[in-house]
C-alpha cells in the first residue's frame, strides 16, 4: 500500500516535470514514459513543422497572401503545431490529476492498439503522409509542373538540385512525390469514405429491417461482388473520361458492398444481442436503435475495412493509371508516376521506384494499421 | 426432511423480513391476462426460401397475474419459457392468443400504444454480459431512456444516480462502462435501466442464471426488495427450481411450449401432481450429502422432443414414468385442468395440472 | 444435397441475369460510338451506316437490350467486332490460358497460404510470426503490375544477363518458340517455366490475404475445445495441430475461394498483359479499347459467371466438408 | 493519305441482322485447305531441296506490341503490320519499291500503260504458285481489284481506287497470266500495287463481299503465295510461318531463315527484357527512351530510319480564337519544336512542315519555309491580329473581349500526344496564350472530331500515317468539308487548286514543283501545327545478317534474312 | 515483478522442475513399493491436510502455482495448492467461477497453454509416484487420455465438429492401444453401448451435432473410459445440461466409477452436485484451497467463513421465502489477489489477524481450513 503511494507520488512529480518539458518539446515526457507512439509521433510533428517553418520561412510569408492550397498548408502547419502542443500539455497535466474513471471500449481498443508496435509505426506513417500531403506547397522544392530545360535537365539522376532526380520534361520528382501524395492519399480517403457511408447504411438497413429490403439490397450487393471489380472499373473508366472525379465516383460506388455485407452479418448478430432488445423493450424508435445502438457498435469491423480499403484503392488507382485510365497528366498520382516511368526502369529507375515504394509504404502502414485496429477493437482477440 | 445444519450465517444485509411476503389482492381483475399465447417460428431455407416447417416454441399458454405477485416460470432449456416472456413485451411478435395488461389488448397497440405500454412493463435479461451496449458508459444509457420517454426532468443525471443508488451501486459507477463492472453489478444495471420507465411489471427472464452463488442471492434479495417498495409484479422465468421456489408466489412449470401444471409454489414443490414436475424436482441435487443414501430419484429416459416435431397426444408421454400411462397419452393432448381453490381470490388461483393420470399427495422422499 | 445443389443454382440464375443487365448498360450507356473505330477516311456515309446497322447500333438501347438478352439465353453472343468472329470463339480462345494461370495462382497461394498461416497461428507472437506478415504485407501492398515488372527485371533479365544465375524465367508467353520440337518432358519443363513468374506475380499477392485469414482462423480454432479434448486424448502436437485443427480452420478458408476469384480475375489484366499470356483479362481489356462491345459484355459476363460459380462451388464444398451442413 | 489506326470494317450481319443461315464457320474451310496446304509443302521440299549454304536455317523471332490484326486478308486491312506481312511475308503484290521509291516487278514481271494513260496492262510471273499447289493467274489479280473495289467489301483505303474504274468493268483478264485495269491518268498510280496483296481467287470467289471480313481465311488459315507459309495463328501470342521451299528462285529462292514467328508482346518493358535476354531476335518499334539500353548491348544493334507517320496539333479554324491564320502561325512559331523532338523522341525524329516525310521524293526542305522557334515573332504577329492582354492577367484577349484560351485534346493512354499537349500548354504561356490539355477517351474523340456536325475540339494532338502516294485532299480540300476527316475546316482557294493539280500530275519533276508550292501554302495557312516524323526504331539482334529496314517496312527484305550459322 | 523477470524465473522453474522429476523417477524404479518416495512426498507436504499416510495417493498435487504472465501483468490464477486423490474415490473441487478450479485441473495434465501460463517453481504433480510437471511431453502424452482422462462442460464444443464420434472415441484406442481400424471401431461401439447410447451401431458414424446435448457428453465419457483410466478428470460435466440431463450423467457417472474402480475427480460450482456425488471435498477461493475434508464435514459443520456464506446464500429446495444470506462484494481479480486473508473484504468475522496471510490449518481427520479462527 505504502509502495503504490510512493509511486503515485513520484509520478506526480515527474508529471510536473513533464509539463515543463512538454512546453518546449512536446511528446518529449510521453517518451520518457516510455509512450513511444504517442510521444514519438508528438515529437516527430512538433519538429518536422517547426523545421518547415524555419527552413521555409520565406514560402510561409508568402503563403499568407497565396492561393487556397497554399493557405490550407498554412492553416495545416499551426494547427498541427497548436494540436501537437496542446495534447502534450493536457497530456502531460492528466497524470498529476485522479485516475479517470469510465473506460470505454474505445479508450481500451487505443490501450491495445498502443501496445501493438508495427501498427503504432504505421499510423505514424500515415499521420506524417497526411501532414505532407497537406504541407506540400510549403515543402516541394520545386512546381511539379515545372519544366526544365528539355535537353540538359531530362532524366538527371539524384542530385542536390532534384534529390529524387527528374523526369522526361526534366520535372522535379520530389516535388511530383510530394504533390502525388496528396492525390493518392485524396482519392484513398475520399472514395472510401463514400463507400463506407453507403455501405454501413445500407448494411445496417438490411441487417435490421430483413424481408423484402434485404433480400433486394443483399442481391445487388451480389452482384457488384460478382464482378471483378477491376474489369468493372475499368469499363466504366474507360467508356467515360478519365478525371478524378469519376476515378473516386467509381471506387466509392463500387466499394460499398464489402462493407455492406460486414455490416449486415454484425447487425444480425447485434440485433440478436439482448441490449438490443432491451431498447427495443424500452420503447425506442428504429432509427434511434439504429444509429446509436447498432451502428457504433458495428463499427468496428467496418474501420478495420475502411483502413485496409485506402490501402487497397491506392493500389487499385496505380493498377488503373497502367492502364492509362489513372489520374490524368499533368497531376501527379504515384499511380501515375508508377506507370509512367516503368518504362525507363532501366535507364532512369527513379521515376517509378520512389513513387513505387511510396505506395508500397503507405499502403504497408494502411495494412499494419488495418490489422492492429482488427486485434485492437476486436475483445475477442484482446488479452 | 433432514437440512442440514448451517453454522453462523455471514453478515446479512438487512434482517430479512420476517414472514414471506406480503398477503397478494386477488380480488380486482388480474393485471395481466394470457390466454392461449402461441409462439411459431417458421424454418426458412435461404432469404426468399419457403417455409419448411415451424417450430411450436410457445403452443397455448395461458395465465393470470395480479399486483404485486411473482409468478415463477420453470422448464428445461428450449421449453419455451423465454419466448413466452417476451412475446408478452412483444418483443416476439406472438402469433396467436391473447395478451391484457391492465385490460388493455397488448396485441392490438400500435407504436403509440406500444410505447406507452412499454412505460409499464419491462425486462431483465439473463446474460449481464449482452444486454448491456457496450459502448455507452451507465449514465448515457440510464439518461437515454430518460430522455426518449421525457422523464427525468430537470436533471436526468440526478435521476440516473438515484436509480443506481437504488439497485445498490454509487454515484462513482455513473461514468464507467459495462465491462468495467462484475456479473452482478451488471444485472443490477439492467434492473436499474428496467427501473428507469418506472414500470409496474417486470420480466425477469433467468435474472440470476449466470451468477455466481454468492452474487446470486445478493441479486435475487434485491428484486424482492424492489417488489416489497415498488409492488412491482413479476414473471420470474429461471431453470433453477430452487431459486424459482424462493422467490416465486405462483410456479408454472413448461414443458415443450406448453404450461404442464400451474400452482401455488408450496403446492406445487410438496405435492406435485405432473409426472414431469416430480421428475424435475427429484432430480435437483441437492445439498444434502447425508440424505442422499436414502432419497429415491426418478431419472428420466432420453432427451426432450424437438418442437418442430412434437409428440402426438400428452407432449410429455414418450418420456413420461408414470405407471398408468395408456393410450389415451398418446392420442389426447390433456388440457391444463384443476381445483380452483376458494377463499383465496380469483378463479385461475388454485393448482392446475394436465395430465390424464395426475399423482396425488406428497412424493416418497 | 441434390436439391441444395438445385436450389443454389436456381438462386444463381437472377443473379447471373442482374449482373448480364448492369453490363449491358455500363457499356451501352457509354458516350462515344464505337462503329467510328472500325472505319477509315475516304469511306463513304453509307458504309458508315451501313456498318452501324450491322452492329446493331441503329436500334433504341432498350431493343437492343432485349435483343442481346434473347440472344444470350440461347447462347449467342453475337460477333466480336475486332475480331471479326463469333464471340464465344474468342472465348473459347482465352479462357482456358486464363483459367489455366488462375488455377495455378490460386494452388500455389492457397498451399502456401495456409502453410504459412498455420505455420503463423502455432508460432503466434514469435518472431517469425511478425517476420512472415511484415513481409506478406510488403507484397501485397505492392500494384501487381509493379511487382510483375520487379520479377520480370529480377528472375528474368538481371537473373540472366546480369548476375548470370543457372536459373532464370522466361518473361513472356505461354510457351517457346520451339516448343514444338521439344521432347515431351521438356514440353512440361518448358510449360513450368513460362507459369513461374506469372503464377508468382498473381498469387503473392493472395498468398498474403490467405495466410492473414488463415492464422486468424487457425488461432481461433486452436483456442476451441475440441482442440483441447484432442490435447487430453494423448495426441502429439502435430496431429492436434495437422487434423483436428486444420480441418476446422480449413472450414471458412473455403468460401475465400470465391471471395479470391474476383480479385484474381481482376489481377489478370495486369499480369496477363505483362507477361504477354494470351488471356481473357487482357483482352477484355483490349476489347474495352476499341469499343468491341459484344466481346466486353461476353467477356465481363462470363467472369462474372465464373465469379458466382465459384461461390457455388465453395459453397457446395463447404458443405460437403462440414458434417454440420452436409446433414442438415 | 492513309490512316490511323483503323482496323477492319467488317459486316457483321450474321450477328445482328437477324439472319440464322449465313452464320460463317470457319472450320470446314480451314479443315479442307490445311491438309491441301501440307501435302502441297510436302512435295515442295522434295522438289526443292535447300540449298547447301550455311546461310539456310534456324528461326527468327520479331516482337511486338500489336497483333497482325487482319492476318493476310488484304481486301479488309489497312493496319501496317498486316499490309506489311501481305507484302512481303505471305502474300505477293505486283510491284515492290526500289529504295528511290521506284516500281520494280514482283508478282507482275512487267506491265505497260496504255497511250492515253487510262489503262495499265501487268503480265504475271508463271511459277509462283499457292501453297496449296493452285497456280497464281490473272484471275486472281482480278478477283482482288474486283474485291476491294467493291464497296460492299469495305476497303478500308478505298481512297486508293479514286481514279481507277470500279469493278466489274474496271478489270479486263486478257490471258491466264495478262490482266488489264482501267483508271484516269493520275500521279503515282501504282502505289495501290505495291500495297495490296493479291488474294487466291479459287479459295474466295464464293465467299459474299461483305462476309470476306469474318471470313477464317484472314487470320485462322490463310493461304498465300508469298515467300513465308503459314502454320500456325494463336491469337494475341504468335504467328508461325515457314520458307515456302517452293517461292521462284528468280526472285531468290526460298528464304534462309526455316521458320519466321512473330510474337505478340503487349509490354514494352517485357519486350526489351525479351530483347535482352535473346528471346526474341527483332523488338519492332521501341520506345525512344528505350533506345540506350539497345545501343549498350554488344549482341544488339537499334535501327533507326524516317518513317511515314507524323504528329501535329489540328486547328479548329471555325472557333474564333482560331480563324485566323496569323494565330495558328503564331502558335507554331511559339512552339519550339526542335526542343520536343529532343525531349519526346530524344533526338530520333525530324521536325515537320508538312506532311512530307523526309525521305520522301518531294520533300524539299531547302526551297520550302518554315516557321522557326521564334517567341519574339510570335508575340508580335499576335499584336497585329489584334490579340492583346487588356487585361493583365497574362493571356491574349481581342478586341471584342474574347480570350486566347483553348483546349488541347489528346487520346488517353498516348504518351507522347500527351506529352504534345503539356509542352505546348508550358511553351504557349509564354506568349500569352492558355492551353488546357484535355484527355478524352479515343472511340469519344473520333466522334467529336470526326461528326461534321459537332466538331467540338479546339486544337487536338493527332497522328497521321501515309503512303508514298501522298494525298491531303480528304484533310484540306474544302470540297470535303463535311467529310468526316475535314477537322480543321480548311476553306483555302490556292489549296484547293494545288490539291486538284496534285492529284493528276503524273510527271515527279513537274510535281516536285507543285509540292514546293502547295507546301509553303500549308505553311502559311497552318491548318496544323506540324511536329515531327519520328524515326521508327528497331531493335535487332546481330545474329540476325541481312536485315534491310526503311520506310518501306521492317520486313521489306525478310526472305533475305539469315541467322548467324555461329550463334544458331 | 516485470515480465521479464516472471519469464526468467518460470524458465528456471521449468528446469529445475525436469530435474527433479528426473531424480524422482529414478527413486521410483528403484524401489518400486517406494514407501520413502511416499513419506517424503507427505513431509514435504506438511501443511497439506488432505494427505494420506496410508496407502500411497494416485495423484499428488504439491503447492501447485500456475500463474498467467499477461500484459495487464501476472494473474496468479492458482496459487499454490496442494492435495491428493486417492485410488477409487471422487474428489470434489468447488468454488465459484474465477477462482482457479479449471486451471488445477489442466495443470494437471501439462496442457495449460504455455505462454501465457507458467508452472511457477516448487509445483508438483505426481501420478502414481511419476512427477508430471516438467515430464518431457512424449510421457505426458502416453499418460493423457490414456491413465487419465478429461471430460468438459460443453459437449458441443468439445467434440470435433467434422469427425465422426466413432472416429473420435477410436483415436483414443488406436493411439494408446494400438488397435486396428476396425477393432477400434468395434470397441467404440461397445463403448457407446456402454455409457448407454441408444442404437450405438447407427450412432457411431454420426457426427457431433446430430447428437442432443446429453448424448454428446455421454460419448465425451465413453471417450474418457475408453483406455479405463485410473483417474477421471470431470470439468464442470453437467453444467451445460438440464436439471433431467444432469441426474442421467451423474448416474452413469456413479455407474461407471462402480465399475471400473477409477477415481473422479469432479470440479464444479455447484453444491448440489458436490454433495450428491462426493466423498471428499475441497473449495477454492481465490487461487487457494480455503477449505478441505469430507463432504458431511463441508456440508454440515463447514469450517471457513466463505463455506458457511456459500451454503448459506443457496436457496434450496423445500424452503421458499427465507431471505437468503449472501456473501457481500465480489470475487476479487486473480491479477490483483488482497493482501493477507484473501477473504477479508468480504467475510463477515473479518478483523484483526487478517491481514496477514493465511495458511491452511489442519483440524484432523483430513479436514482443513484457511482461517486462522478455526484452530483456536
Amino acid at each position: 500500500m505504502a509502495d503504490t503511494m510512493a509511486a503515485s507520488t513520484t509520478a506526480r512529480a515527474r508529471a510536473r516535470g513533464g509539463r515543463r518539458l512538454s512546453a518546449f518539446l512536446p511528446g518529449a515526457p510521453q517518451l520518457a514514459a516510455g509512450r513511444w507512439g504517442a510521444g514519438g509521433l508528438a515529437l516527430l510533428v512538433w519538429l518536422g513543422c517547426l523545421w518547415v517553418l524555419v527552413a521555409r520561412l520565406a514560402r510561409v510569408v508568402e503563403a499568407l497572401g497565396g492561393s487556397w492550397d497554399e493557405r490550407l498548408a498554412l492553416a495545416t502547419l499551426v494547427a498541427a503545431l497548436a494540436t501537437v502542443w496542446g495534447w502534450s500539455w493536457w497530456d502531460a497535466g492528466r497524470a498529476e490529476g485522479p485516475r479517470r474513471v469510465g473506460v470505454s471500449q474505445w479508450d481500451l481498443a487505443v490501450r491495445a492498439f498502443s501496445k501493438n508496435r508495427t501498427a503504432v509505426a504505421g499510423l505514424m506513417v500515415i499521420v506524417v503522409l497526411y501532414l505532407i500531403a497537406l504541407l506540400t506547397p510549403l515543402l516541394a522544392p520545386h512546381d511539379p509542373a515545372l519544366q526544365g530545360d528539355l535537353i540538359s535537365e531530362r532524366y538527371v539522376g539524384l542530385s542536390g538540385a532534384h534529390p529524387l532526380g527528374t523526369d522526361q520534361f526534366a520535372r522535379d520528382v520530389l516535388s511530383r512525390l510530394l504533390y502525388g501524395a496528396r492525390i493518392s492519399l485524396l482519392i484513398g480517403f475520399v472514395s472510401v469514405g463514400i463507400s463506407v457511408t453507403i455501405g454501413t447504411l445500407l448494411g445496417a438497413i438490411a441487417g435490421f429491417m430483413g424481408g423484402i429490403l434485404d433480400g433486394i439490397i443483399m442481391r445487388v450487393v451480389d452482384m457488384v461482388i460478382s464482378f471483378p471489380q477491376l474489369v468493372l472499373l475499368i469499363t466504366i473508366i474507360a467508356l467515360f473520361e478519365p478525371s478524378i472525379f469519376l476515378i473516386v465516383a467509381v471506387l466509392g460506388l463500387t466499394l460499398w458492398p464489402g462493407t455492406a455485407r460486414i455490416v449486415r452479418g454484425e447487425v444480425l448478430t447485434l440485433r440478436e444481442r439482448e441490449f438490443v432488445q432491451a431498447a427495443t423493450a424500452l420503447g425506442y424508435s428504429k432509427r434511434r436503435i439504429i444509429l446509436r445502438h447498432l451502428i457504433p457498435n458495428a463499427l468496428a469491423p467496418v474501420i478495420v475495412a475502411a483502413t485496409l480499403g485506402i490501402g487497397n484503392t491506392i493500389v487499385l488507382e496505380a493498377g488503373l493509371s497502367f492502364l492509362g485510365l489513372g489520374v490524368q497528366p499533368p497531376t501527379p498520382s504515384w499511380g501515375t508516376m508508377v506507370a509512367d516511368g516503368r518504362n525507363v526502369l532501366l535507364n532512369a529507375w527513379w521515376l517509378s521506384t520512389f513513387p513505387g515504394l511510396a505506395i508500397v509504404f503507405t499502403v504497408l502502414s494502411f495494412n499494419l494499421v488495418g490489422d492492429g485496429l482488427r486485434d485492437a477493437l476486436d475483445p475477442r482477440l484482446r488479452s | 426432511m433432514t437440512r442440514p445444519v448451517r453454522g453462523d450465517a455471514p453478515r446479512a444485509e438487512p434482517a430479512p423480513p420476517p414472514t414471506g411476503r406480503a398477503a397478494i389482492d386477488r380480488n380486482g381483475p388480474p393485471l395481466l391476462e394470457v390466454r392461449d399465447l402461441a409462439k411459431h417460428f417458421p424454418v426458412r431455407r435461404g432469404s426468399f426460401g419457403r417455409v419448411r416447417a415451424h417450430v411450436r416454441a410457445v403452443d397455448g399458454v395461458s395465465f393470470d397475474l395480479w399486483r404485486g405477485e411473482t409468478l415463477g416460470l420453470v422448464g428445461e432449456s428450449g421449453c419455451g419459457k423465454s419466448t413466452t416472456g417476451r412475446a408478452l413485451l412483444r418483443l416476439i411478435e406472438p402469433t396467436g392468443g391473447d395478451v391484457r395488461f391492465d385490460g388493455q389488448d397488448v396485441r392490438a397497440l400500435d407504436r403509440t400504444g406500444l410505447r406507452a405500454l412499454r412505460r409499464r412493463m419491462q425486462i431483465v435479461f439473463q446474460d449481464p454480459v449482452g444486454s448491456l451496449n457496450p459502448r455507452l458508459s451507465v449514465g448515457a444509457m440510464l439518461e437515454e431512456v430518460l430522455t426518449v420517454h421525457g422523464l427525468g426532468l430537470p436533471n436526468r443525471r440526478d435521476r440516473a444516480v438515484e436509480l443506481l443508488e437504488r439497485v445498490g451501486l454509487s454515484a462513482d459507477h455513473i461514468d464507467r462502462y459495462p465491462h468495467e463492472f462484475s456479473g452482478g453489478q451488471r444485472q443490477r444495471l439492467g434492473i436499474a435501466r428496467a427501473l428507469s420507465v418506472e414500470p409496474d411489471f417486470l420480466v425477469l427472464d433467468e435474472p440470476v442464471s449466470a451468477l455466481d452463488v454468492s452474487v446470486q442471492a445478493q441479486v435475487i434479495n434485491l428484486l424482492q426488495d424492489l417488489q416489497a417498495e415498488l409492488g412491482l409484479t413479476y414473471l420470474f422465468i429461471a431453470h433453477d427450481l430452487a431459486v424459482v421456489e424462493h422467490v416465486s408466489d405462483r410456479v408454472a412449470v413448461m414443458y415443450l411450449g406448453r404450461i404442464v401444471e400451474l400452482a401455488e409454489a408450496s403446492a406445487l414443490y410438496a405435492e406435485a401432481r405432473h409426472p414431469y414436475t416430480r421428475s424435475l424436482l427429484s432430480a435437483v441435487p441437492r445439498p444434502d450429502p447425508v440424505g442422499r443414501a436414502s432419497r429415491s430419484r426418478i431419472v428420466l429416459e432420453g432427451d426432450v422432443p424437438s418442437p418442430i416435431d412434437p409428440p402426438s397426444g400428452c407432449p410429455f408421454h414418450p418420456r413420461c414414468p408414470h405407471p398408468a400411462k395408456d393410450a389415451s397419452c398418446r392420442g389426447i393432448v390433456p388440457g391444463l385442468e384443476g381445483r380452483a381453490e376458494s377463499g383465496r381470490g380469483g378463479e385461475r388461483v388454485g393448482h392446475f395440472v394436465a395430465c390424464h393420470h395426475p399423482y396425488h399427495g406428497t412424493p416418497a422422499p | 444435397m441434390t436439391k441444395y445443389l438445385l436450389r443454389r443454382l436456381l438462386g444463381a440464375v437472377p443473379l447471373v441475369l442482374g449482373i448480364a443487365t448492369i453490363v449491358f448498360f455500363a457499356v451501352n450507356l457509354a458516350p462515344g460510338d464505337p462503329t467510328l473505330y472500325f472505319l477509315s477516311p475516304g469511306m463513304t456515309q453509307e458504309v458508315v451506316e451501313q456498318t452501324r446497322i450491322n452492329f446493331g447500333l441503329d436500334q433504341p438501347v432498350h431493343v437492343r437490350y432485349a435483343r442481346w438478352l434473347g440472344a444470350m439465353l440461347t447462347g449467342d453472343f453475337g460477333y466480336s467486332f475486332s475480331h471479326s468472329r463469333p464471340v464465344l470463339d474468342v472465348l473459347a480462345d482465352f479462357l482456358p490460358n486464363t483459367l489455366l494461370l488462375s488455377a495455378c495462382a490460386l494452388g500455389v497461394a492457397f498451399f502456401f497460404g495456409i502453410l504459412v498461416g498455420t505455420y503463423q497461428a502455432v508460432r503466434q507472437y514469435s518472431l517469425s510470426d511478425s517476420a512472415f506478415s511484415v513481409v506478406l504485407l510488403f507484397f501485397y501492398s505492392m500494384p501487381s503490375f509493379w511487382l510483375a515488372l520487379m520479377l520480370i527485371l529480377t528472375l528474368s533479365l538481371f537473373a540472366r544477363n546480369v548476375w548470370e544465375w543457372p536459373i532464370w524465367f522466361p518473361a513472356s508467353g505461354m510457351t517457346s518458340t520451339e516448343y514444338d520440337f521439344l521432347s515431351f518432358g521438356g514440353q512440361v519443363r518448358d510449360r513450368i517455366a513460362h507459369l513461374v513468374l506469372p503464377t508468382l506475380s498473381l498469387a503473392l499477392v493472395l498468398t498474403a490475404g490467405i495466410a492473414r485469414y488463415m492464422r486468424g482462423s487457425m488461432l481461433e480454432v486452436i483456442r476451441q475445445d475440441y482442440v483441447r479434448t484432442a490435447r487430453a486424448k494423448g495426441l502429439s502436437e502435430r496431429v492436434v495441430v495437422f487434423k483436428h485443427a486444420l480441418r476446422n480452420a480449413l472450414l471458412p478458408i473455403i468460401t475465400l475461394v470465391g471471395l479470391y476469384i474476383p480479385v484474381l480475375f481482376g489481377g489478370t489484366v495486369f499480369i496477363e498483359t505483362i507477361f504477354a499470356w494470351p488471356g481473357m483479362g487482357r483482352t477484355i481489356v483490349e476489347a474495352i479499347n476499341t469499343r468491341d462491345y459484344p466481346l466486353v459484355m461476353a467477356g465481363s459476363f462470363f467472369f462474372a459467371s465464373m465469379v458466382v460459380a465459384a461461390n457455388l462451388i465453395a459453397d457446395v464444398l463447404y458443405a460437403v466438408v462440414d458434417p454440420r451442413i452436409r446433414y442438415e | 493519305m492513309k490512316k490511323v489506326l483503323a482496323i477492319a470494317a467488317g459486316s457483321v450481319l450474321a450477328a445482328c441482322g437477324g439472319g440464322d443461315s449465313t452464320e460463317v464457320s470457319g472450320d470446314p474451310f480451314c479443315q479442307a485447305v490445311l491438309p491441301r496446304v501440307a501435302a502441297y509443302m510436302e512435295q515442295a521440299r522434295s522438289q526443292h531441296p535447300t540449298p547447301s549454304d550455311p546461310r539456310y536455317g534456324g528461326t527468327v523471332v520479331i516482337g511486338s506490341i500489336g497483333e497482325v490484326a487482319d492476318g493476310l486478308n488484304s481486301a479488309i486491312s489497312a493496319d501496317h503490320s498486316s499490309t506489311q506481312h501481305q507484302q512481303f511475308v505471305g502474300l505477293m503484290t505486283l510491284v515492290n519499291y526500289d529504295a528511290q521509291l521506284n516500281a520494280q516487278p514482283y508478282l507482275a514481271e512487267s506491265w505497260e500503260i496504255s497511250e492515253d494513260g487510262r489503262a495499265i496492262t501487268f503480265h504475271i510471273r508463271q511459277d509462283v504458285y499457292w501453297h496449296d499447289g493452285e497456280r497464281t493467274d490473272a484471275n486472281d489479280v482480278a478477283f482482288t481489284y474486283e474485291v476491294v473495289t467493291d464497296p460492299l467489301t469495305a476497303f478500308p483505303n478505298a481512297a486508293f481506287w479514286d481514279h481507277y474504274v470500279k469493278e466489274p468493268e474496271g478489270v479486263e483478264v486478257i490471258d491466264d497470266f495478262t490482266v488489264r485495269i482501267s483508271l484516269e491518268p493520275h500521279s503515282e498510280f501504282l502505289d495501290p500495287f505495291r500495297t495490296l496483296g493479291i488474294l487466291p481467287e479459287h479459295l474466295l470467289r464464293d465467299v459474299p463481299h461483305d462476309q470476306l471480313a469474318q471470313h477464317p481465311f484472314g487470320e485462322q488459315c490463310p493461304v498465300g503465295n508469298g515467300p513465308f507459309v503459314f502454320v500456325e495463328h494463336r491469337s494475341q501470342d504468335r504467328w508461325v510461318f515457314e520458307a515456302n521451299p517452293a517461292f521462284p528462285a528468280a526472285l531468290g529462292g526460298r528464304p534462309f531463315v526455316d521458320r519466321y514467328v512473330y510474337r505478340i508482346i503487349p509490354e514494352q518493358t517485357t519486350l526489351l527484357t525479351e530483347l535482352l535476354t535473346e528471346n526474341i531476335d527483332v523488338y519492332l518499334a521501341p520506345r525512344p527512351d528505350q533506345a540506350q539500353q539497345i545501343l549498350d548491348d554488344p549482341n544488339l544493334e537499334l535501327l533507326a530510319y524516317t518513317f511515314r507517320n507524323y504528329v501535329f496539333v489540328g486547328w479548329n479554324s471555325r472557333k474564333p480564337q482560331l480563324s485566323d491564320a496569323r494565330v495558328r502561325r503564331a502558335i507554331t512559331m511559339a512552339t519550339n519544336r526542335e526542343e520536343i523532338v529532343q525531349a519526346i523522341l530524344l533526338g530520333y525524329g525530324t521536325v515537320a512542315n508538312s506532311g512530307v516525310p523526309p525521305f520522301h521524293w518531294a520533300y524539299d526542305d531547302e526551297n520550302v519555309p518554315t516557321l522557326a522557334y521564334d517567341p519574339t515573332a510570335a508575340r508580335a504577329l499576335l499584336d497585329e491580329a489584334g490579340w492583346r492582354d487588356r487585361d493583365g492577367d497574362g493571356v491574349r484577349e481581342s478586341a471584342d473581349g474574347t480570350r486566347l484560351s483553348f483546349s488541347i485534346k489528346y487520346n488517353t493512354g498516348n504518351q507522347q500526344r500527351q506529352d504534345v499537349a503539356e509542352i505546348m500548354q508550358a511553351q504557349l504561356a509564354q506568349v500569352g496564350i492558355e492551353a488546357r490539355p484535355q484527355v478524352v477517351e479515343w472511340a469519344t474523340l473520333l466522334q467529336q472530331i470526326n461528326t461534321p456536325t459537332l466538331r467540338d475540339f479546339d486544337g487536338v494532338v493527332m497522328g497521321w500515317v501515309t503512303e508514298f502516294k501522298l494525298n491531303d485532299m480528304d484533310l484540306f480540300h474544302s470540297a470535303r468539308i463535311d467529310q468526316p476527316y475535314a477537322w480543321v475546316g480548311t476553306h483555302n482557294p490556292e489549296i484547293d487548286r494545288l490539291l486538284e493539280q496534285l492529284s493528276v500530275t503524273v510527271d515527279r519533276e513537274e510535281a516536285k514543283e507543285v509540292w514546293r508550292e502547295y507546301q509553303a501554302a500549308i505553311v502559311e495557312e497552318q491548318p496544323y501545327t506540324y511536329f515531327y516524323f519520328p524515326d521508327r526504331l528497331d531493335g535487332v539482334n546481330r545474329r540476325v545478317r541481312g536485315a534491310v529496314m526503311d520506310a518501306r517496312g521492317e520486313w521489306l527484305n525478310i526472305k533475305d534474312w539469315y541467322i548467324d550459322p555461329a550463334s544458331r | 515483478m516485470t515480465q521479464h523477470e516472471a519469464a526468467g524465473a518460470a524458465k528456471s522453474a521449468a528446469k529445475s522442475a525436469a530435474k527433479s522429476a528426473a531424480s524422482s523417477a529414478a527413486t521410483a524404479a528403484a524401489n518400486s513399493a517406494a514407501p520413502s518416495a511416499a513419506q517424503s512426498a507427505a513431509r514435504s507436504a506438511a501443511n497439506s491436510a488432505a494427505q494420506s499416510t496410508e496407502v500411497e495417493p494416485l495423484l499428488a498435487v504439491r503447492d501447485l502455482r500456475a500463474w498467467f504472465l499477461t500484459d495487464q501483468g501476472v494473474a496468479k490464477a492458482v496459487d499454490g495448492i496442494s492435495f491428493a486423490v486417492r485410488e477409487g474415490e471422487t474428489l470434489g473441487i468447488v468454488g465459484e467461477s474465477g477462482c482457479g478450479k479449471t486451471v488445477t485441473s489442466l495443470a494437471i495434465l501439462g496442457l495449460l497453454p504455455n505462454p501465457p501460463a507458467r508452472l511457477m517453481d516448487g509445483s508438483s504433480v505426481s501420478f502414481r509416484g511419476q512427477e508430471l510437471v516438467g515430464a518431457e511431453e512424449k510421457r505426458l502424452r502416453a499418460l493423457r487420455g490414456n491413465e487419465i482422462s478429461m471430460i468438459f462442460q460443453e459437449p458441443m464444443s468439445s467434440l470435433n465438429p467434422v469427425f465422426t464420434v466413432g472416429d473420435q472415441i477410436a483415436e483414443t484406442l488406436r493411439l494408446h492401444r494400438r488397435m486396428d481400424r476396425k477393432a477400434a471401431h468395434g470397441e467404440a461401439v461397445r463403448l457407446l453401448d456402454e455409457v448407454g447410447i441408444p442404437e450405438p451401431g447407427r450412432r457411431v458414424d454420426e457426427y457431433p451435432h446430430q447428437l442432443s446435448g446429453g448424448m454428446r457428453q455421454r460419448v465425451m465419457i465413453a471417450m474418457a473410459i475408453a483406455c479405463a483410466p485410473k483417474l477421471l478428470i470431470a470439468d464442470e460435466p453437467t453444467t451445460a445440461l438440464d436439471v433431467t440431463i444432469q441426474a442421467q450423467i451423474l448416474e452413469l457417472l456413479a455407474e461407471l466409477r462402480r465399475a471400473h474402480g477409477m477415481a473422479v475427480m469432479l470440479i464444479t460450482h455447484d453444491l448440489g452436485v458436490v454433495a450428491e456425488v462426493c466423498d471428499r471435498v475441497i473449495v477454492m477461493y481465490a487461487g487457494q484451497i480455503v477449505e478441505s475434508g469430507t463432504v458431511e464435514d463441508i456440508f454440515v459443520r463447514p469450517a471457513h467463513p466463505y463455506t458457511r456464506g456459500l451454503l448459506a446464500s443457496l436457496p434450496s429446495v423445500g424452503t421458499p421465502g427465507r431471505r437468503l444470506a449472501s456473501i457481500p462484494g465480489t470475487v476479487p481479480s486473480p491479477l490483483h489477489w488482497p493482501e493477507g486473508c484473501r477473504f477479508r473484504a468480504r467475510c463477515p468475522s473479518a478483523g484483526e489477524g487478517c491481514e496477514r496471510a493465511q495458511e491452511l490449518v489442519a483440524l484432523g481427520d483430513g479436514r482443513a481450513a484457511r482461517c486462522w479462527r478455526v484452530g483456536t
